[in-house]
């Protein structure tokens, strides 16, 4: 839909290795503004790793990461943040013993001073709208919610992060299928409406490209394929590899 | 009933000076994991630096002014030059290197001060208050209100603040902490600062009390370990419980059992709650990881 | 890379002919002295270092053993007319008994909380040398601790001592390489690595725990009594949280990891002493204090940048020295 | 960083076996070689000092008037670091390696006592300026061993007396847990029958306790008339402050242990009125010139204080003394080992040192009697003589 738009994240010929195990062979990807792209793959394929190395929590042996004309390979998580480039770790890791208000507002750190009180809470409101049962369970505390629940916390801390690029990974684990849905549609609309770029791991293949605009296919720290959604979702191999157990 | 009494009121008080300690090592410990034995130094510098500028003839208050912002740079430079560097290292090496920096901190203050304890003048008159026939000096007084103070502080700066929430983050889930912007080696050094200056103050605050010397800060560093040990490690509440039950025992132990077995009846008590409890009092595991 | 694979019977060789000629060499009662109790340093801290090197377990508190070892001895010497080799019998028994009573208490303590429970043991221990004065005679301490005597000859003070002292000394780091090769330090290593995954492969990590706990109680207990049997007299003030401290800073001087680094670090801190010692009577500014300073700046350095202590280093950089067109693969291990 | 830290072990190793083969030079001139053994440093350095200085001084005093019937005299100082190991070590070099004739020191019971054994085996006189009577008692197990400071019992005895003229027979005591708290407490009890006086509390503190209120809490509600009050500074200085904190007015009497001016700093106008035995080189001006001791006191304090920062107070005299019974042995011909612990034995009869007069005999290695302490007081911030 958007192919001709602007390149908001260039991987290039990344490679990072955890001592002696090579978890990524030379992978390039690139997302471009607006779009939502699934990165698939079996478990240890290296997708974490790939979403680790965007957001600097890990350092590439070789290769480089480009938000738009800025590098930001080997840059420090917290620096890359101030990018905008928004981690929303797997497990949720929201922080259990913070209320959930708490939590939205750590989202907003890095912006915290320079946007005020007052604007926050503001966009608190705005994300309120958008994950209403936040709302009210704002004073609980975020290790009483439920996982469901706590996902949408994870999302909503990033998105109080004002991201251009949110890094999705595994928004659905361990979720009822039902909610796992309805989180997946919140991401859609989190791109629609506020025009979020979107890379995404996930490991239901179906919905994850329903829900995108396009995607990548990693096995062992290469990428294999790639393409638009509806072109994976027809590839034969694909089918073959993934969509026989994500269907189970 | 007298006695009684007087036994509680010098147990709150040595209890609120182990309290304070331990308050300073639970406060580093949250966020580095690093057991900082140099934390009984902060207070010996506290009392020596103090004493320094009142020998200048520095005014009072601004002394402590001096020797807080003083320890404060100590501390941070602490944190700069040796924690950094060391990130990533197990514990023993941690306590080792805390070890290390006490055992030069203490060498150069006997170098500087001599071995003799000296005298610090208090914060106000110091003439005793007679409370039901139990004895307390004003000084005895601010050291349990600055360690009140230092806890209604850091509840405010920990709970009402974003810093300090940054810092809960930052002590519960370092990883995910950073992914929201909060740069674990600014909160490193903040606590490390942050734990110099509690240091400091109990130091100024007791150097009326206890004539410091160059060694007062090793007792002081083991007792506000087995403190913050006793109460849980990262528990501030804990800390605080700790610090005084351990000041408590000491003094009734003192009282009613035997005074040359106190401090073996002090130990004891942490080896029994440990041996009940192997992670205090209200250690991590009964209130959730790391939170402060 | 965790020192030496197998016992390194060179190693042991070179090691007892320079302790054999030490004293022939150098000439001098105040070096000999140095020297034994160097020895006696160095069988603590051997045991100390296999709880921290094979166990991961780290003891702020081994001044307790080492004192429970001498004086056991010494009042049974002197209260009850003991002969030294049957107080090295009981000192052995008493500390191994007093590892095993606390072993019990901290089995459920881990990192920290065991740091502070062995701290709490010295401190309490040390209390109760000062306090239980019927027994101990107090902070004064025990005198008239006769020297042991070997074949009708009495072991004095001096190079008949020091001998005493290594041939010992000799003994526990052979038999500590032994442990450190047997089944029981293969398990130790996997502990130390990682508990979890060693007690899922089967090994059962408190027993093992426990065993190398009591061994290097004992080690401290025969190093306390050859100790006492050395001196005329014993007094709580050689048994507190500094001597505790001073073994911690041998261990982690020469590094945890190989029986070699224990015996280095010793020999390490009582060369700077010695050292230290010299220049004093140069420079009127090189006092103890000094030398404090300097124990704690050498210990932040290793710690910072040497984390596996010196020894290894020192063995590569030898190795390098000797051999240097040969490519040294031992450098850059970074755990 | 890595090659900087192995070039320090290297070079430390290097000093240390450099220093191993150092050669001593040794002359044909004959010379009277002394080794002493004094806490410079360490926790006792606040005696040690003293001690070594007034050793140092003396001797080249000596050696500037021509020496000892014309044969220098050498001393050999050393520092025990106020650890029984370092005294121990030291103790062995100046025996065997420098083969000294006598041995001074040192300064704590504990290392003192390591010395003894030493010094027993090797059979080399040794005067010990540590206080404990376990020194030289028991008598056939201190054949080598003198000392020069009071024993505590003296102390105690003064005290008692002091007690006894003030009509107190019901005292407390709260004493230091370390080996001179513990003496003296020893002491105390002892011979508290001797004198009529009962102890009726008897508390202990440690050495780094900063708050004593519980103790006195204790002895304040016993009925007790008097505080006896057993250590070195701090722990006096706390108590002192404490007691006028809980508002306790029986008096308070300390030990020698706090002979100084630093107690007094430190527990400000809470020192007032703290009665305490000590020698008479506290306030050297205030002893009468007809005080048998005067003379030698005089002279050592003028000179002392020329030379040195700061007073000798009792641990400098006990360092004079030391070293003076010695050279007054070689002058009287006893030059080597056994003739010297002879002659101290034997000849020193009312010999008069700065600490007192000295009466030797083999069943007295002190050779001290009660007549060389007096009792002082502090007043308006100073320690002033209390007349009988």
């Amino acid at each position: 839909m958007v192919n001709q738009a602007e390149v908001q994240l260039s991987i290039n010929n990344l490679s990072v290795s955890y001592g002696p195990i090579r978890a990524l062979k030379g992978v390039s990807i690139e997302v471009r503004k607006g779009e939502i792209v699934a990165l698939l793959g079996a478990n240890g394929a290296g997708k974490t790793t790939l979403l680790q190395t965007i957001s600097g929590l890990l350092k590439p042996i070789s290769g480089n990461v480009y938000f738009k004309h800025l590098e930001i390979t080997r840059k420090e998580p917290e620096k890359i943040v101030r990018e905008k480039i928004i981690h929303v770790p797997e497990h949720r890791q929201i922080f259990g013993t913070l209320t959930v208000l708490d939590n939205l507002y750590l989202g907003a750190y890095h912006h915290y001073r320079k946007s005020g009180k007052k604007k926050l809470e503001e966009q608190i409101i705005q994300v309120f709208e958008l994950f209403p049962i936040l709302q009210e369970r704002q004073k609980q505390l975020a290790g009483t919610l439920s996982g469901g629940q706590q996902q949408m916390l994870a999302i909503a801390r990033g998105v109080m992060a004002n991201p251009q690029v949110l890094l999705l990974d595994e928004p659905t684990l361990g979720l009822a299928p039902i909610i796992g849905k309805e989180v997946l549609e919140l991401v859609t609309e989190l791109n629609k409406t506020l025009g979020t770029t979107v890379l995404l791991v996930e490991q239901n293949v179906i919905a994850s490209l329903k829900a995108a605009d396009r995607g990548y296919v990693i096995s062992n720290g290469e990428v294999v394929k790639e393409g638009s959604s509806k072109d994976l979702l027809l590839d034969d191999e694909i089918k073959e590899a993934y969509l026989g157990q994500a269907i189970s | 009933m007298g006695d009684l009494l007087q036994f509680l009121v010098t147990g709150i008080t040595i209890g609120s000076i182990y309290a304070i300690v331990a308050l300073g090592l639970v406060t580093i410990y949250s966020v580095t994991k690093v057991i900082n034995l140099a934390q009984g130094e902060f207070v010996m510098l506290g009392g020596m630096l103090m004493f320094t500028f009142l020998n200048f003839n520095i005014p009072y208050w601004f002394a402590i002014l001096f020797t807080l912002v003083l320890i404060i740079i100590v501390g941070w430079m602490m944190e700069l030059t040796l924690i950094r560097p060391a990130k990533g290292a197990n514990p023993i090496s941690l306590i080792i290197l805390t070890l290390g920096a006490s055992l030069f901190i203490r060498g150069i203050a006997s170098m500087i001060w001599g071995k003799d304890s000296v005298r610090v003048e208090p914060f106000t008159a110091n003439d005793p208050i007679n409370i039901a026939g139990a004895a307390i000096t004003p000084q005895s007084i601010w050291v349990i209100l600055l360690m009140v103070l230092i806890v209604f502080g850091l509840y405010i700066l920990i709970d009402k603040t974003i810093i300090g929430k940054g810092f809960q983050a930052s002590s519960a889930n370092p990883n995910a902490a950073r992914l929201m912007g909060i740069s674990p080696k600014k909160m490193s050094s903040f606590s490390f600062v942050l734990s110099a200056g509690l240091g400091a103050l109990a130091g100024m605050a007791i150097a009326p009390i206890m004539f410091p010397a160059y060694d007062t800060g090793l007792m002081l560093g083991v007792k506000g370990l087995s403190v913050a040990i006793l109460g849980g490690l990262g528990s501030a509440p804990g800390a605080v419980l700790g610090g005084l039950i351990l000041g408590l025992i000491e003094s009734l132990g003192a009282g009613y059992v035997s005074s040359g077995f106190k401090d073996a009846i002090a130990f004891g008590f942490v080896l029994l709650i440990l041996f009940i409890r192997p992670s205090g009092l209200l250690g991590e595991k009964s209130v959730g990881k790391g939170g402060l | 890379m965790r020192g030496v694979k197998k016992t390194n019977w060179w190693g042991v060789a070179s090691f007892i002919v320079i302790m054999l000629f030490f004293p022939l060499i150098i000439n001098g009662s105040y070096y000999v002295t140095q020297g034994t109790f160097a020895g006696i340093y160095t069988i603590a801290a051997i045991g100390l270092g296999l709880l921290m090197g094979y166990a991961g377990l780290i003891s702020l508190g081994q001044a307790a053993f080492y004192g429970v070892g001498a004086y056991t001895t010494a009042i049974l010497t002197t209260s009850f007319g003991f002969s030294p080799w049957l107080g090295l019998i009981f000192s052995i028994l008493v500390s191994a008994l007093l590892a095993l009573i606390m072993g019990y208490t901290m089995a459920k303590l881990s990192g920290y909380y065991l740091a502070m429970a062995t701290l709490a043991l010295g401190m309490i221990v040390n209390v109760i040398f000062v306090e239980w004065k019927s027994v101990t005679q107090g902070a004064q301490g025990l005198y008239g601790i006769p020297n042991p005597e070997l074949f009708g000859f009495q072991i004095t003070q001096g190079v008949p001592y020091y001998y005493l002292v290594w041939g010992i000394a000799t003994l526990v780091i052979i038999v500590s390489m032994n442990i450190v090769h047997s089944r029981v330090g293969r398990a130790l290593r996997s502990i130390h690595d990682s508990e979890t995954a060693a007690s899922s492969m089967g090994v059962e990590t408190g027993k093992y725990k426990m065993q190398i706990f009591i061994f290097s109680a004992i080690l401290a207990g025969i190093a306390g009594w050859l100790f006492a049997h050395m001196n005329y007299s014993i007094s709580p003030s050689s048994f507190t949280f500094d001597t505790s401290i001073l073994f911690l800073a041998m261990v982690v001087l020469g590094g945890a990891t190989s029986i070699w680094g224990a015996v280095f670090g010793t020999i390490l801190i009582t060369a700077i002493s010695v050292t230290v010692h010299e220049l004093g009577q140069s420079f009127s500014f090189i006092t103890t204090d000094f030398e404090h300073v300097l124990y704690g700046f050498i210990l932040m350095m290793v710690v910072i940048f040497l984390p596996r202590g010196l020894f290894p280093s020192f063995v590569s950089f030898l190795k390098n020295f000797i051999s240097s067109n040969k490519k040294s693969n031992s450098k850059r291990i970074v755990s | 960083m890595k090659k900087w830290l192995i070039i320090l072990v290297i070079l430390s190793i290097g000093v240390f076996l450099t220093a191993c083969g150092k050669e001593e030079a040794s002359g044909d001139e004959p010379v009277y070689k002394i080794g002493a053994i004094y806490s410079s440093t360490g926790h006792n350095s606040p005696l040690g000092e003293p001690q070594s200085n007034a050793t140092q001084m003396l001797v080249d005093e000596i050696n500037d008037n021509g020496g000892i019937n014309g044969t220098p005299l050498e001393i050999v100082l050393a520092d025990d670091e106020s650890s029984q190991e370092k005294a121990t070590q030291e103790m062995n070099r100046l025996i065997n390696d420098e083969n000294v004739l006598a041995v001074l020191g040192t300064s704590g019971t504990g290392e003192s006592m390591a010395m003894k054994g030493i010094a027993t085996q090797n059979e080399v006189p040794m005067v010990a300026a540590a206080a404990s009577a376990q020194l030289v008692e028991p008598v056939e197990d201190s054949h080598w061993v003198f000392k020069t400071p009071q024993s505590d019992v003296l102390a105690v005895e003064k005290v008692y007396t002091y007690l006894q003229s003030e009509g107190i027979t019901k005292v407390a005591t709260l004493t230091d847990s370390n080996a001179f708290g513990e003496t003296g407490l020893e002491q105390l009890e002892e011979v508290q029958g001797n004198y009529d006086i009962e102890i009726v509390a008897k508390e202990v503190y440690n050495t780094e306790d900063t708050d004593m209120s519980s103790q006195l809490t204790k002895i304040d509600s016993s009925e007790a008339e008097a505080l006896i009050v057993w250590g070195t500074n701090p722990g006096p200085a706390n108590i002192a402050v404490n007691m006028q904190v809980l508002g306790m007015d029986i008096p308070y009497i300390g030990s020698h242990g706090i002979a100084n001016q630093t107690f007094i700093d430190l527990a400000g106008d809470a020192a007032e009125g703290i009665v305490i035995p000590t020698g008479r080189l506290l306030f050297p001006d205030e002893i009468p010139e007809d005080d048998a001791n005067y003379e030698a006191l005089d002279s050592f304090y003028t000179n002392y204080t020329e030379q040195f920062d700061g007073e000798p107070g009792n641990f400098g005299s006990y360092g004079h003394d030391n070293l003076m019974l010695v050279v007054e042995a070689l002058e009287n011909g006893a030059t080597d080992r056994e003739s010297i612990r002879d002659y101290l034995e034997n000849e020193i009869n009312d010999w008069v040192g700065t600490t007192g007069t000295f009466n030797m005999s083999p069943e007295d290695h002190n050779g001290l009697d009660i007549d060389s302490l007096v009792m002082a007081e502090v007043k308006e911030g100073e320690w002033v003589l209390l007349e009988d």
